[in-house]
């Protein structure tokens, strides 16, 4: 693995030099800041409205960059509108949604609806940054070898 | 097997016999045979044979039956029966319906046994191909493995 | 009105082999309680050539939708025309016609 | 040992700048080779190449229900090239497919709009779209073209992913499986080598919250099972379109075709996110990657798939 990682290195760092700008990963837009979901999305150290919060306002750049998470027919956006609904009416419960929108008889708890959204939006996130470095060593030809 | 049912396979089979050489009129099993269609017992496969052929007891052998392991879509499993013998009619049952016989397919004279069909099946489950030589059933069976199919959207 | 039956037929070595998928939902009790209509599907279908009787069967509610058979014949040739007729539960009734390639 | 990776590299990637030059191809060429190699490479001998390709298939499937020697002409028949369970089903079905009368519906509708005839006067296009078009300098799908064509004659769109819309295509697809078209996708300037890079970005990158590429799935696990599902393998993915799903037809039959993008929808909703937009840019591009995967293989659209 550190192999394929220092060939991805290199790959990327000989491109950059060679000047050959088409395919180059641009290191210029990998992002600046680094989010960490366990620390964001701790509901009992932060809060519920605190984390939801987060989530919303992770989830909107989520949505902006095209990669918001989608769990069984229901998207993220749905999820944090659920919690959010759930607070106002002091409900405990967020009922799960199918894909056209209708309520099921599923539902979880406010708490972990919250912590999931907000997962969801952070590490929408991150996996866009991860993936800008690691995707290559999954093609065939370039950074996979089998 | 009592002699009412005894009597009724002897005069299903009469008639069958009778309507075969007159090719005006054909053989309605869902008629002759709605019992084993439709009705108290026609649940699993070995209750409907009887109601149609007064028997369940088939040998096994002499009967090609095709269907495949893993079915792509529970709604369209292709079933394919053939045989060498000179069987006068071929029926198709599965165990993975409420009811379980599908067809019963008369052979005319020119008829070769080689039909295929394609069918439903609720979940995964056995199809026994039979056909009637004479007073003898000869079967095939298939267990046909039926999953929700498909990836995405 | 349902819609026509495709048929092919196609005639080698004096072995007739016809393929024929007619047109109906083939609603099953179970589908048409779901659906909340009443179930209909195909309970016999009749294959003839020359008014003699080539194929026949009766048939239940589990073929598939838009059911497909196929079947052999001896004693047909080219040109001939072939006569598929399906009658359902309601009685409703089609009959196609196609030639003998 | 570091060292020698980034001269080593350092000289390819400085080969494909020099060809980038000339042929805006040359990196994609390389890709599609490098992909159509490794998965002939993988079909080859399931069983014998476990260790290499399969380490997690039993026994039995191995031997049972992957095919060895497959063809690279068969890679367009997706996981029915190498299932043989799926492969017999798959031939049953299509001794009569339920397709034929849509291509028929399809051809109807060709010759009752005006407006299409103009904008489409050659039928047989199936195998150059998406492609890209050098005076927008943006990939243009076939679904967009057609509906483009719609509202520039006044008409109303259609539906991009059911309906009207791979009915019609699955009558150009079917007169181009009859023409024997081959795929035939271009990449004629260095604008487009990007949106196709970009396009090779999406598919190998991971989404959604089970954190999947495409990749994931059709390269490194073609072949392999996903409950009950043979997966299937990117080269020859886009070759069959619009497809004829018996899953989407259950109910109906008009129903049960529907266009790439509805499948890529669909598939990519299974990864856990939200797809892009039907005409967007970032599916658009996607599919002008997939589709040059396939390039040079035949078009074997419309085709019946679970």
């Amino acid at each position: 693995m550190k192999k394929l990682y220092s060939v991805v290195a290199a790959t990327g760092l000989a491109l950059a030099l060679s000047g050959c700008g088409s395919n180059t990963p641009s290191t210029a837009s990998m992002e600046k800041e680094v989010l960490n979901e366990k620390k964001i999305c701790n509901v009992k150290a932060n809060g519920i409205a605190a984390v939801l919060a987060a989530a919303e306002k992770h989830n909107v750049t989520a949505k902006k960059h095209g990669v918001e998470f989608k769990r069984l027919g229901m998207t993220n956006t749905q999820y944090i509108a659920g919690a959010k609904e759930a607070i106002k009416t002091g409900a405990k419960k967020v009922v799960l949604l199918n894909k056209k929108g209708k309520p099921t008889k599923n539902s979880v708890t406010v708490f972990y609806a919250v912590e999931r959204a907000c997962k969801f939006a952070v590490s929408a996130l991150t996996q866009e940054v991860e993936g800008k470095n690691t995707w290559r060593a999954a093609v065939p030809g370039d950074g996979f070898k089998y | 097997m009592n002699r009412r049912k005894f009597l009724g396979l002897g005069l299903g089979l009469g008639a069958a016999a009778m309507m075969l050489p007159s090719t005006l009129s054909a053989v309605n099993f869902r008629e002759t045979k709605t019992s084993a269609f439709e009705g108290p017992k026609s649940h699993t496969i070995d209750d409907a044979m009887t109601e149609l052929y007064g028997t369940s007891k088939t040998t096994v052998g002499k009967v090609k039956l095709k269907a495949p392991d893993i079915a792509e879509n529970g709604a369209v499993v292709p079933i394919h029966v053939s045989s060498k013998l000179a069987g006068k009619t071929v029926s198709v049952f599965q165990d993975a319906n409420p009811e379980s016989l599908v067809a019963v397919f008369t052979v005319p004279a020119n008829g070769l046994i080689d039909y295929k069909l394609r069918i439903k099946m609720a979940k995964t489950g056995t199809v026994t191909a039979v056909v009637q030589d004479g007073t003898t059933l000869f079967s095939a069976s298939k267990m046909v493995k039926v999953t929700a199919g498909g990836c995405g959207g | 009105m349902a819609k026509k039956t495709r048929i092919k037929a196609k005639e080698k070595k004096g072995i007739t082999t016809a393929k024929v998928m007619a047109n109906h939902a083939m609603l099953s009790y179970d589908e048409a309680k779901r659906k909340k209509t009443e179930a209909n599907f195909i309970t016999s279908m009749i294959a003839k050539v020359d008014e003699e009787i080539v194929y026949e069967a009766s048939t239940s509610q589990f073929l598939s939708k838009n059911p497909f058979v196929q079947f052999k014949f001896k004693g047909s040739n080219k040109g001939k025309m072939l006569t598929f007729t399906w009658v359902d539960k309601k009685g409703n009734t089609k009959t196609d016609k196609k030639k003998i390639k | 040992m570091l060292l020698n990776i980034v001269k080593s590299t350092a000289l390819v990637a400085l080969a494909s700048c020099v060809l980038n030059a000339g042929e805006f191809n040359a990196q994609a060429e390389k890709d599609r080779i490098a992909l159509a190699d490794y998965t002939v490479a993988k079909f080859k001998d399931a069983e014998k190449n476990r260790d290499r390709f399969f380490p997690y298939s039993t026994d039995s499937e191995l031997k049972n229900n992957i095919k060895k020697d497959v063809k690279f002409e068969e890679l367009a028949m997706g996981n029915y090239a190498f299932s043989i369970q799926g492969q017999f089903s798959y031939n049953e079905i299509k001794e009569m497919p339920p397709y034929e009368e849509l291509v028929e519906e399809g051809e109807e509708m060709y010759n009752s709009n005006k407006a299409i005839q103009a904008c489409f006067p050659k039928t047989t296009i199936a195998g150059d779209y998406p492609f890209f078009d050098q005076t927008r300098n943006e990939v243009v799908s076939l679904t967009q073209a057609i509906n483009e064509c719609l509202v520039n004659s006044g008409q109303k769109k259609w539906n991009e992913k059911k309906g009207k819309m791979p009915i019609l295509q699955a009558y150009f697809a079917a007169e181009s499986t009859d023409a024997e078209k081959k795929v035939n996708i271009q990449i004629p300037t260095a604008k487009a080598a990007e949106a196709y890079e970009r396009g090779k970005e999406y598919y190998y990158t991971q989404r959604g919250y089970l954190k999947l590429s495409c990749a994931t799935c059709h390269v490194q696990g073609a072949g392999k099972r996903v409950r009950n599902e043979s997966l299937s393998q990117l080269v020859g993915q886009t070759t069959h379109f619009p497809v004829y799903r018996l899953k989407w037809g259950k109910d109906k039959v008009a129903n049960g075709v529907g266009t790439l993008e509805r499948r890529m929808a669909g598939c990519i909703k299974d990864q856990g996110q939200v797809p892009p937009k039907t005409s967007s840019k970032e599916m658009k591009e996607l599919l002008y990657f997939m589709a040059y995967m396939s390039n040079g293989m035949n078009v074997d659209g419309p085709d019946v798939r679970k």
